[in-house]
């Protein structure tokens, strides 16, 4: 499989330019891919990426322009020809069957067969040779169901099965969005080491450390245009950012000047089960006070998702006491704790925070049912809702048509802002916030964390859940790291390190002297997921489903 | 996947399946009943033939569903199965039609239906048609119109007595006690659902397409990214569940020997059987084919109550598998159902 | 596509037409029309090719839903029928839920209102107040009926999992069996020798205002159209309709919204079942007087579903939707008397335009390919 | 009208016109339905009658579909067959007080009602006299036997109801007259058009002994016949002469137990022919005494049967019309079971 180096470049784009009705998503497009090396490709949300990369991939056809592969002119009328081509592209959604082995995942559509049987044990060989040559330690659990396995060893399916399928050609979609610190290094490691083997990789990617930690060259996209193609070791985080987004962005951490006050939400040795009815959280106490942030750090899948969920009201507390504003509300509905000034912006903006063919009118009633001037007395002021949509838009920079749009028309980060928008607004006393910018770009990343801080210099209580320790080191004021249902630590953002939190939330209490044994974690992980379960949260960004209760 | 993994993923639908037999078994010595009377060969053959129309419904049924196409139109497709059959026989032999004439009956009504299907196959998957509605349209259209074409030609709703198909006899097996009148003297209909369910299994777990069946329902993206139509495959396992609906309405007919167009047809809710027959099979070919034989030998079970004297109200009786079927589907109404039903898949072309 | 200043006229005439498209009502009643039309297109086809005439089988068609005063009562009568129940299937399906137990919520609410009559009415006076005071009893235990019968299904979707389409048809069957058994033998009436019930007093019946006919009275038609615009104000303008459809489009963005997921689908039974009730009630009080086997009773729960699609599911357009359906199933029956075209025909012509209307999209491709869709002119 | 039978004109000039309503059974169950339309037919040979058929299998319907035949009021009289139509006619007898009605198989007392309903536990009783008596003979015809090691014979009904539980509970007590420990399985189908279930209530008798099987299901009957032929055993047929209605079955129908329906309704038909439909209305129970029921042997079968089954029909028969044997149930029902 491996190439000989010709000098030619592996993969040549050229003029690409792809339009979907009036918007032009590749325009005029040059991008080359050389030899055994990584290129990162950087932009924001709708910058064109995906699209540029799906055409590299047959799953569509460019208006104009050339794909060169090998130095051959090629056309791709489907992904199969791009294969045959040795070209693969590991989704930013994982293309996994969920209840079919990870070997007949691997071998899907390409499976070896006799007698018109398929010969699973000819594919078994096939695999297990691939797993050595390039380190994969999935080979062990072949005959095991994908969806029993977190998102890391999904994605090594991912990897396995294109290679499997002859690529040496590798399109990584925004491969580390859903992965926890450690498997993201474990993911640029083997990028490493597939290029050792001769592949060529292509990286999507928002985050600009690990463009610079891993590429030999990195492509800037803007508005569908290829703003610049420069050489990783030659170039800085900062002028990276520039180049996506046109203007300075800022990252340093402000240091605030208000002093927080009274608890406003206490939290008592609350537990709570997941979706499978195995306890996640196992006793946790924390309070937050007025005018404070707290930041919730941990792996996905430890319980901070039911932990605020069983604050929000949306799942049941099974121990424990929750108290808000000094009353008890740990028996209260999802309702009542809406109307008692409880806002919460959810993890999962496409199915949770929004309707999807709603219009943005409809949208800014949910939630709302029950609140006046909105409703009152079961009965619906739809001007009023109407206008309220209107204000959100205006003040939180939605970008959309009108109230009219339907939800499902706006890119992610306006519908983020809109449900940031809308929580504010109903002037809520405590705030919940979930991953509030995941799949968010830099500019309305900023403008989210500046609401935020807001909201906190305001006087307000405020919870922040997220996986990204440069989010939460810049928003908090303490940070609690959960694992496995409890909280392990609860830190000073000043005073700690990435290094320590990465520590932290692998479970080692900050005094134990953490002596990295990469193999033993690993596994250890696995072992976690295939016992306990990826829990709700995991399946949202991928499109592996898990079990669907009877409905159709 | 294999018999035992099948069976120990399924305990709780085993057990159900198990607990309904020892229900019965219960009931049968608290009332001290003649079991031997009740238990008789001529039952065990009488529930093969009921079972084999739901069991080939079932199965193509799952076929379509594992592909992500919900067809509950296979209840119409049973009775224009039923009602071509009746019609071509008549057509081919008359009022005196024989053997010949009702297989070439079974030949042709399975082609004429395999064209049904096809069109019906494009509305769901080119046209993205509603797929409950549609499939509750191919139900009116057949109470309408299978009752129809009785009335063109035999002027009624139902045929005259045409041909019942004769039984395979094999000459000095079929004098064996018991397995000779089970096995050796047997519809040739009931062989082929079995053979059928058996070979469906085999091409839906050991085979290429059964896979992209399987992922075409599950995640239809996945398999169109590995290369493969999920519109193909959709079409073909669309096809298929309407020809095996068609096919179970014609053996409906075949044993019968004549069409009823009266109510709900001579069909009467079995197509709607084979849906939860397969649901209570959790989409195995092997599963629902039991769970058909389940259902078929409760329909029976109480024509040999009936026989040795125990008087229940019939009507009443009569209700029990539709019963069997909400106790099975609330028991465990997590049966999983393939995630990407329902959604009609466009790629990305 | 090569020439850029046409492409931009195109472009603007595609934002056109998509608009167009988008505007849900009209195109949700060009292709109801067009569903009709090609149903009874492909009928009249088959009326045809079968050696009957088309001209006289469509003449006899619109003399059987309009052609005298009893075909209009006839028509009225169905059409009354098919705006309750598919009202009811409307509520459900736009909730998410699919309710295909209306057939069964409907027999069991009339037969509700069958006993309910018989046991009330030696209670209360004969006469007009004796008769209305009967008519409200019944009708309040048919919505009980059919509301408890529609909620059995929705608790167990909600609780159990159990999949609605497959527990509802049960429940049909369960439905017409259990009744079938009960009008045999226990609620025979005395001196039957018929599987039926005793008859309704005489004077628990609604008035015949205009139309002479037995079985069709305006003031059934009149509780209809007041059923549909009720619920259509309940959907669009109250919370509580918000929180149903909200439920219908995306159960899990209402559970964050407040909406208790489960105690909605169960709520959303149980008015449909509600209004599938009525329907029952103003079976029997208006049609038939008193209950036979319901297997004979016809399939108005199921062609609601048809009705209700036709509509787009909303109760406002159930009214014509119900209106057209009612003349197919009039023209029907008097083309059984009147033709030797078989009947039969009507019912499958039902099915067909089922078929269609469950597929818009045959619609908007052949609109796209003859150009009527605005794409090209 | 499709334009070609009847030519609108009401009662009084030119043809007699007769609306002829099926029962939820529907046409061409070569029993009920066919007979009231054959005796039309042979009425029509001596008369000018016009013959409207109307098959309607929902009884909701009847209603309407009566009153809409009374509407037109072109015909001189209109035909229910069955008991179904019975709650309906009720109301359109008086609704329509000039239009002529019969109605078979029950009564509805008003003046312009010919009801005619025939002794169905008499014929039911020469059923089973007539299996009683051959379950313990030795005999072997046409594809069935029987022998006398077991006295054992079986029944299937349409639906287990009043009128049905007549047919079962006299053919019981008939077979019980000559054999007294004869042993009887007793099933029902649950309608009267299912074949296959009727087929399988057979065979599940047969199986367990029965050597006759009698049936009251109507068209679901001939999977009576059906099961009978695949078992090698004999069965017995209701309404009319079904070896001959059926002559695919000749080789294993053993008798009928015949009413003619058919001569009720030409003598209706006459009657309304003659302008005479006062000689018919009221109600009409027509009995063995009448002749309009009878237990008829089957074609195959006739002369061939040992001399008792005559000598014990003969016996049963005089013994009912002297009053000296008591027949269950009555024409209309058995409220007993
Ligand atoms: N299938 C499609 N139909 C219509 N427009 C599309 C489609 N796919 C992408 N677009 C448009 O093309 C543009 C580029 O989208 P693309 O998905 O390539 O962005 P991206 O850079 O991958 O963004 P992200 O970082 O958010 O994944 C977007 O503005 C989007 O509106
Ligand atoms: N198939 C499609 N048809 C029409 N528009 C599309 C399609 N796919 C994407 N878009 C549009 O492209 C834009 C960006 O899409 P994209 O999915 O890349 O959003 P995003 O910002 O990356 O959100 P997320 O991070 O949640 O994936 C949105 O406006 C979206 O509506
Ligand atoms: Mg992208
Ligand atoms: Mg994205």
């Amino acid at each position: 499989m491996t190439r000989k180096d010709s000098g030619v470049p592996t993969v040549r784009l050229k003029s690409i330019t792809k339009r979907f009705g009036d918007v032009v998503a590749n325009d005029e497009i040059d991008f080359t891919l050389e030899q055994g090396t990584v290129h990162a490709l950087l932009g924001e949300n709708g910058s064109g990426k995906t699209t540029l990369m799906s055409i590299l991939y047959g799953l569509y056809d460019q208006d104009s322009g050339t794909i060169v592969v090998d130095g051959e002119p090629r056309e791709f009328d489907s992904p199969r020809d791009a294969m045959e081509a040795g070209v693969g592209m590991i989704h930013q959604h994982f293309q996994l069957v969920g209840p079919m082995t990870v070997l007949q995942n691997i071998i899907l559509g390409h499976e070896p067969a006799s007698n018109g049987l398929v010969d699973e044990s000819a594919a078994r060989d096939d695999i297990e040779a691939i797993c050595s040559r390039y380190r994969f330690d999935i080979d062990r659990h072949l005959d095991t169901p994908i969806r029993d396995f977190d998102l890391g060893v999904r994605q090594r399916v991912e990897i396995v099965k294109t290679l499997y399928r002859g690529a040496n050609i590798l399109i990584f979609d925004e491969p580390t969005a859903v992965l926890t610190p450690q498997e993201v290094d474990q993911l640029l490691e083997m990028m490493r080491e597939l290029t050792e083997t001769g592949c060529s990789l292509v990286f999507i990617t928002h985050k600009l450390d690990e463009a610079l930690a891993v590429a030999d060259q990195i492509t800037v996209l803007r508005d569908g245009k290829a703003i610049d193609t420069v050489a990783a070791d030659e170039t800085s985080e900062q002028e990276l950012a520039r180049m996506m987004v046109g203007r300075e962005v800022l990252f340093d951490r402000e240091s605030r000047e208000t002093v927080p006050g009274e608890p406003v939400l206490e939290v008592n040795g609350v537990r709570v089960d997941g979706d499978r009815g195995l306890e996640q959280v196992s006793g946790v106490d924390l309070a937050v006070r007025e005018g404070e942030i707290l930041g919730i750090a941990g792996v996905q899948g430890n319980g901070q998702n039911e932990l605020i969920e069983g604050i929000a009201g949306l799942r049941p507390v099974t121990a424990g006491t929750i108290r808000f504003d000094d009353k008890k509300i740990t028996d209260l509905s999802r309702r009542h704790r809406i109307e008692s000034g409880i806002a919460y912006i959810p993890e999962d903006r496409q199915t949770e925070g929004l309707v999807q063919d709603y219009d943005l009118v409809r949208n800014a009633l949910l939630g709302n049912q029950t609140i006046s001037p909105y409703v009152s007395s079961g009965i619906i002021d739809w001007s009023a809702v109407h206008d309220h949509a209107e204000t959100i838009i205006d003040e939180y920079d939605v970008q959309a048509q009108n109230a009219n749009s339907e939800a499902i028309s706006l890119s992610g980060g306006n519908q983020q802002k809109f449900i940031v928008g809308r929580e504010i607004m109903r002037d809520p006393d405590v705030m919940i916030a979930s991953h509030p910018t995941r799949g968010v770009d830099i500019g309305s990343i900023e403008f989210i964390h500046n609401r935020l801080l807001e909201l906190r210099d305001a006087g307000l209580a405020v919870v922040v859940v997220s996986s990204k320790l440069e989010e939460i080191q810049r928003l908090s004021d303490r940070i609690a790291v959960m694992y496995e249902g409890e909280f392990i630590d609860v830190v000073d953002p000043d005073k700690v390190t990435e290094e320590e939190l990465g520590l932290l939330m692998a479970g080692r209490s900050r005094d134990e002297s953490g002596e990295e044994d990469e193999e033993m974690h690993i596994t250890e992980a696995n072992k976690d997921m295939t016992t306990k379960g990826t829990e709700k949260g995991d399946d949202t960004d991928t499109t592996v489903t898990d079990s669907r209760d009877g409905g159709v | 996947m294999n018999i035992a993994a099948y069976a120990t993923q399924n305990r709780m639908r085993f057990g159900a399946g198990a607990a309904i037999v020892l229900v019965s078994m219960v009931f049968i010595s608290w009332f001290d009943l003649p079991l031997a009377d009740i238990l008789t060969v001529g039952f065990l053959t009488r529930s093969l033939q009921a079972a084999a129309p739901i069991a080939l419904t079932a199965i193509g049924g799952l076929y379509a569903e594992k592909s992500g196409v919900f067809n509950i139109g296979v209840e119409g497709f049973m009775i224009f199965g039923a009602v071509n059959t009746a019609a071509i026989t008549w057509l081919v032999g008359g009022k005196t039609a024989g053997q010949s004439a009702l297989w070439i009956a079974i030949l042709t009504s399975t082609l004429i239906i395999l064209l049904f299907a096809l069109v019906f196959a494009v509305l769901m998957i080119r046209y993205k048609a509603d797929q409950i509605v549609a499939g509750l349209a191919v139900w009116l259209i057949g109470l309408g119109f299978g009752p129809f074409m009785a009335v063109l030609l035999w002027g009624s709703q139902n045929s005259p007595g045409l041909a019942s198909i004769d039984n395979l006899t094999i000459p000095v097996l079929s004098k064996l006690p018991v397995v000779g009148p089970l096995l050796f003297n047997i519809s040739p209909l009931v062989l082929l659902t079995v053979l059928g369910t058996v070979a469906a299994w085999v091409v839906l777990y050991h085979t290429r397409y059964g896979y992209w069946i399987q992922a075409a329902g599950e995640n239809p993206e996945a398999l169109d990214t590995a290369g493969i139509s999920v519109t193909r495959v959709r079409y073909a396992a669309v096809i298929f569940s309407g020809v095996m609906a068609g096919l179970g309405g014609t053996v409906l007919m075949a044993h019968a020997g004549s069409f009823t167009g009266t109510g709900e047809t001579m069909v009467s809710g079995r197509g709607w059987i084979g849906i939860v027959a397969y649901l209570f099979g959790n989409y195995n070919p092997i599963g629902a084919a039991l769970a058909a034989l389940l259902f078929g030998g409760l329909d029976m079970l109480q024509i040999q109550f009936q026989t040795v004297g125990i008087n229940l109200p019939n009507r009443l009786v009569n209700l029990f598998p539709y019963i069997a079927v909400i106790v099975v589907l609330t028991i465990w109404g997590s049966t999983r159902v393939p995630s990407a039903v329902g959604e009609p898949y466009e790629s990305e072309e | 596509m090569s020439d850029s200043n046409s492409e931009t006229a195109r472009d603007v005439l595609d934002r056109v037409a998509a608009a167009m498209l988008k505007m849900s009502i009209i195109e949700r009643f060009v292709i109801s029309m067009a569903a009709i039309i090609l149903a009874l297109f492909v009928g009249l086809l088959v009326v045809a090719t079968t050696g009957y005439n088309p001209a006289a089988f469509s003449q006899n068609m619109l003399e059987g839903a309009f052609g005298s005063e009893a075909a209009i009562a006839q028509t009225l009568m169905f059409t009354t029928l098919f705006i309750l129940t598919g009202v009811s299937v409307s509520i459900a399906f736009r909730a998410g839920v699919f309710n295909i137990g209306v057939q069964g919520q409907f027999i069991v609410g009339g037969f509700a209102t069958v006993l309910s009559i018989l046991w009330t009415a030696p209670l209360l006076p004969e006469g007009t107040i004796g008769g209305v005071i009967l008519i409200i009893v019944g009708t309040l235990a048919a919505i009980v009926a059919g509301g408890a019968y529609a909620a059995v299904p929705g608790i167990l979707k909600a609780y159990g999992g159990a999949n609605e389409i497959v527990t509802t048809i049960m429940l049909n069957f369960i439905a017409i069996g259990t009744v079938g058994w009960l009008v045999e033998g226990p609620f025979r009436g005395e001196g039957q020798s018929a599987p039926n019930t005793e008859r309704l007093p005489e004077y628990a019946e609604l008035p015949q205002l205009i139309y002479n006919s037995p079985s069709f009275s305006v003031v059934g038609l009149g509780v209809a159209f007041l059923i549909a615009a009720i619920i259509a104000i309940l959907m669009s303008r109250t919370s509580f309709g918000y929180d149903i459809i909200t439920s219908g489009h995306q159960e899990s963005a209402a559970a964050y919204s407040g909406v208790n997921a489960k105690r909605m689908v169960v709520i959303t039974m149980t008015v449909s079942g509600m209004v599938a009730g009525i329907a029952g009630a103003i079976f029997t009080i208006m049609i038939q007087g008193y209950y036979s086997d319901p297997a004979g009773i016809g399939s108005y729960g199921y062609d609601a579903i048809a009705v209700s699609l036709l509509a787009a599911n909303h109760p406002l357009g159930v009214i014509p939707a119900g209106l057209l359906f009612g003349s197919l199933d009039s023209a029907g029956s008097y083309i059984g008397l009147s033709s030797d075209v078989p009947a039969e025909l009507i019912n499958g012509t039902v099915g067909l335009v089922v078929l269609f209307i469950a597929a818009p999209e045959l619609f908007r491709m052949a609109a796209k390919r003859t150009g009527l869709g605005g794409d090209e002119q | 009208l499709g334009g070609n039978d009847g030519n609108g004109g009401g009662s009084g000039n030119g043809a007699t016109n007769i609306a002829l309503v099926s029962s939820p059974a529907g046409f061409d169950d070569d029993a009920f339905n066919d007979l009231a339309l054959e005796g039309l037919k042979s009425a029509q040979k001596e008369h000018d009658i016009e013959i409207n058929k109307v098959e309607e299998t929902q009884q909701a319907q009847y209603q309407s579909t009566q009153s809409e035949l009374a509407q037109t009021g072109k015909h001189d009289l209109i035909v229910l067959v069955s008991y179904n139509h019975t709650q309906a006619l009720t109301q359109n007898a008086a609704d329509y007080p000039d239009q002529n009605w019969m109605l078979i198989n029950d009564h509805v007392d008003e003046s312009n009602v010919a009801g005619y309903t025939w002794a169905n536990h008499q014929m039911s009783y020469l059923a089973g006299v007539l299996g009683g008596t051959l379950t313990t003979e030795e005999f072997a015809q046409g594809s069935g036997e029987t022998g006398p090691e077991n006295a054992q014979i079986g029944f299937v009904g349409g639906v287990d109801e009043s009128l049905i539980n007549a047919f079962e509970q006299a053919y019981i007590a008939g077979a019980k007259w000559v054999t007294e420990n004869v042993n009887v399985n007793v099933g029902y189908i649950g309608n009267y058009t299912d074949t296959d279930t009727a087929a399988d209530i057979a065979s599940s008798q047969y199986d367990a002994g029965a050597d006759i099987v009698y049936h009251a299901a109507a068209a679901a009957g001939r999977g009576v016949f059906e099961a009978a032929q695949a078992k090698g055993r004999f069965a017995i047929g209701v309404d009319s002469d079904q070896s001959q209605t059926l002559p695919d079955f000749q080789d294993v129908i053993l008798g009928s137990a015949v009413k003619y329906i058919n001569e009720g309704t030409r003598e209706v038909a006459t009657a309304v022919a003659k302008d005479n439909f006062k000689s018919v209305s009221g109600e009409n129970i027509l009995t063995l005494e009448d002749e309009a029921i009878d237990c008829v042997i089957g074609q195959a079968f006739e002369g061939d049967l040992p001399g008792v089954v005559d000598k014990n029909l003969e016996e049963a028969k005089q013994g009912i019309i002297n009053d000296e044997i008591k027949v269950p149930c009555t024409a209309t029902g058995c409220n007993g079971s």
